[in-house]
């Protein structure tokens, strides 16, 4: 009885498992189109959101040309590819009155509070050449300060324009928000046009 | 009519003579296999000639479907050379001595069919499949069954002789 | 001489004909694989050259003869150049014999079946061939299945056509047509189902098509037998194995689906013979892009161990009912 | 020269090239090919007498049909022996098949 289900049941169910197959493929057949003739058509912005395309850095709330990064080098780290180059900010040489205030007040047993460095970067370079975007950089963020960029249109014609200052990458982006220029949306408009 | 009968005729002696040599004489067994192959196509032609169109089409499908396929499997399995397991020459004794063997029944076959021709009939007999298969199952029923039970035995020897225990090297 | 000129005219125009029809079916079925792939991967396939693509196989082809031929170091040049021309060469002497209306014909042969049977078994022998000459270790790999699998599935095909012929005493295309005719009852497929089923499995095998095309399997073999052929010689197998997915399907519904004659009496003609292989071919091309290739020891045993009894059985099935 | 003659004619050609094979291929493979040719000239030799001369025509078309099987299962077994050989000796060689003399 075993030997029956097995070699003559199973081979019969099998086999209806094949028309099952059929009627998915047939069934996505039927169904529209979901991709996206590119030059025709765009895709919407919504569907943008789920684009990972290279790593940049998220602006502070109240000031969006300033990153949340803190220079942790925790990105730098952890980077398997070494695309990444933070370089932190230096303390400001303090003036020679400043010292002289400093010592005075040393010397009368206050506290002095010396001024710390900023604790925002003073570079933040990124080589996409080697990039692999595996993400562990913006997993690895403390600061919540990395994310994959979603324009889906970036090309660069060069190897130098594929080494992004991610910093003047944010301020540029910063400007353009407080101008809103819709620029993806002008461009499909044109290209349907000249189709 | 008559005319391309004999075209046709020249043409596959021409087929079957080309093809024998390459399937001689050639030094790669795979050409060998396409020399035979090609003569098997020109007698299948020379059947077509002689209106039986069932005989031409069960030499196809026998030797080139089956047989052919057979024997490259053959060539396959014993690793035969792409370069030919012939390349070099036999030497003279073994030609002169294969010459020697073949032409004594060529000469006596020959001579035989040039001095003693049968009388013989211009126009081709027409056989109907029909026909064909009532002689199978009626006159000829045992060679048939006879045959069946050669291939049978031979397909069994076949397993036997290849047969390897699972797991055995 | 006068005669037999007029005798051969017929002959030379189906010669062209078929030629012609081997050329169209080539272009539109490549297009139409392409754009049914695409839309069950919810694409839309080609869609550059011409309205929606439609041009596009043109285009490839011309591509194809513009490439250079090229002959692989130490392969037997002789053998890699026959392979794709006896590969085609028979596809053309196939279509003869199938009727595609009452008066579309080639030739009406009273071994119409064995005729295509013979000659379609060059097709594998031109891919062995092919995969030898080529001198190169995935050609053999695919030259060596194919055997293998031409061998296999030439006979549950031989048996199942077998039991058409037993059925109508004839091996004559028109005549299985005509006893087909009326409505749409009298077809063969409610007469001989499992036949139908077995041929149309083998079908895949012995065209060597998804999912049983493992002699070409590019993700294992990269191409199989035909890995070395550029240009032309690729393009001639290509053809050919589209060629032969027509003459198959043509044969599958002439044996069982009633050939030229319509599911109603009344209407017949080229039309339903074209639908009908159509519907078979559209079958074949949504079973490659719906099911993944068998394993090779899975595609023997399916033969071995299900076609064949299963075909043997239809026809000893065949003959008692025929004789009671 | 009637035309029964000339088809005798090429199935001796096709005999003798057969014979010829045999003595001079040293694989057994390649004999097995020459028997073939053989067997073709058997064949052809045997359908064209049928068909020209007024004896039974069926007669020689079911001879040759049987001819043709004996070929295939002749094909197959020789197949199988080639296969043990190659198996054994390592070559399907003629010259490399002895166990007698060295």
């Amino acid at each position: 009885m075993n030997a029956l289900r097995k070699h003559v049941i199973q081979p019969i169910i099998d086999c209806w498992s094949l028309l099952v197959g059929l009627k998915i493929t047939g069934k996505y057949f039927c169904k529209p189109l979901i991709t996206v003739h590119y030059p025709r058509q765009v895709i919407d912005d919504e569907n943008l959101t789920t684009y990972g395309g290279h790593v940049e850095l998220i602006g502070k709330p109240k000031d969006p040309a300033m990153p949340k990064c803190i220079s942790c080098m925790m990105c730098v780290t952890n980077c398997p590819s070494g695309c990444l180059k933070v370089v932190k900010q230096k303390v400001e040489k303090p003036t020679p009155e400043q010292e002289q205030a400093w010592k005075e007040a040393e010397e009368r047993g206050e506290k002095v509070v010396k001024p710390k460095a900023p604790k925002n970067p003073a570079k933040f370079v990124y080589d996409y050449t080697l990039c692999s975007l595996c993400g562990t950089c913006i997993d690895n963020c403390p600061a919540k300060s990395l994310k994959f960029s979603n324009n889906i249109y970036w090309v660069a014609t060069s190897r130098k324009e594929m080494k992004i200052d991610l910093l003047a990458r944010l301020k540029g982006q910063a400007t353009d928000l407080s101008a809103p220029a819709p620029k993806t949306e002008a461009k499909p408009a044109a290209a349907e046009k000249e189709a | 009519m008559e005319v391309m009968a004999k075209v046709a005729f020249c043409v596959y002696t021409a087929v079957i003579i080309g093809g024998s040599v390459f399937a001689v004489a050639s030094s790669s067994l795979v050409r060998a296999l396409v020399g035979l192959i090609t003569t098997l196509v020109g007698v299948a032609g020379m059947y077509m000639l002689l209106a039986s169109p069932f005989m031409a089409f069960m030499q196809l499908l026998i030797y080139v479907g089956a047989v052919s396929v057979l024997i490259f499997f053959a060539v396959m399995l014993t690793r035969a050379e792409s370069g030919g397991d012939e390349a070099s020459g036999a030497p003279m004794k073994t030609y002169v001595f294969g010459l020697a063997a073949t032409m004594a029944p060529a000469a006596i076959l020959g001579w035989l069919i040039l001095t003693r021709p049968v009388a013989s009939i211009a126009v081709p007999a027409e056989v109907s499949i029909k026909q064909l298969g009532e002689g199978l199952l009626g006159s000829y029923f045992l060679p048939f069954e006879l045959i069946s039970v050669i291939l049978m035995v031979a397909m069994a020897g076949a397993v036997l002789l290849t047969w390897e225990k699972r797991g055995k090297k | 001489m006068n005669e037999f000129i007029q005798n051969l005219i017929p002959v030379v125009i189906a010669v062209v004909g078929s030629m012609v029809w081997l050329g169209i079916n080539a272009l539109v079925l490549v297009y139409c694989e392409r754009k049914f792939a695409g839309h069950i991967q919810r694409r839309p396939g080609p869609f550059e050259v011409g309205p929606h693509g439609v041009l596009q196989t043109l285009i490839d082809g011309l591509k194809l003869m513009g490439k250079q031929l090229l002959t692989p170091d130490n392969a037997d040049g002789f053998l890699y150049w026959l392979a794709p021309i006896l590969s085609m060469i028979p596809v053309l002497l196939l279509f003869m014999p199938i009727p595609y209306g009452p008066v579309l014909t080639g030739m009406q042969v009273n071994l119409g079946l064995l005729l295509i049977l013979a000659f379609s078994s060059f097709n594998g022998l031109a891919v062995i061939l092919a995969g030898w000459a080529s001198n190169n270790k995935w050609g053999v790999l695919g030259a060596a299945r194919a055997v293998a699998q031409t061998v296999a599935y030439e006979i549950p095909l031989l048996l199942t056509v077998l039991a058409i012929a037993f059925m109508t005493g004839t091996l004559d295309l028109t005549e299985i047509t005509a006893q087909q005719a009326g409505h749409i009852g009298n077809w063969f497929i409610w007469k001989q189902p499992l036949a139908f089923i077995i041929f149309l499995i083998a079908m895949f095998g012995e065209t060597n098509r998804a999912p049983f095309d493992l002699a070409e399997a590019e993700s294992e073999l990269t191409a199989g037998f035909h890995t070395e052929y550029s240009s032309m010689g690729f393009g001639l197998f290509f053809m050919a194995e589209y060629g032969y997915m027509v003459v198959i399907c043509s044969v599958c519904s002439v044996l069982f689906l009633g050939g030229f004659h319509g599911p109603i009496p009344g209407i017949e003609g080229w039309w339903w013979m074209l639908a009908k292989t159509y519907a078979l071919l559209f079958l074949m091309i949504w079973a490659r892009w719906t099911f993944p290739r068998v394993r090779f020891d899975q595609l023997l045993n399916i033969n071995w161990k299900w076609l064949l009894p299963l075909a043997t059985f239809n026809l000893l099935a065949t003959a008692l009912i025929m004789k009671l | 020269m009637s035309a029964l003659t000339l088809y005798q004619i090429v199935a001796l050609i096709l005999l003798c090239a057969g014979l010829f094979g045999l003595t001079q291929r040293r694989s057994l493979v390649g004999m097995l090919i020459c028997v073939e040719l053989m067997l073709n000239g058997a064949g052809l030799s045997m359908v064209a007498a049928a068909q020209l001369t007024d004896f039974s025509a069926t007669l020689g078309q079911l001879g040759t049909l049987f001819v043709m099987g004996l070929a295939a299962a002749e094909a197959t077994l020789v197949l199988a022996i080639v296969v043990v050989v190659a198996r054994r000796f390592g070559s399907a060689q003629t010259s490399d098949i002895t166990t007698l003399k060295e």
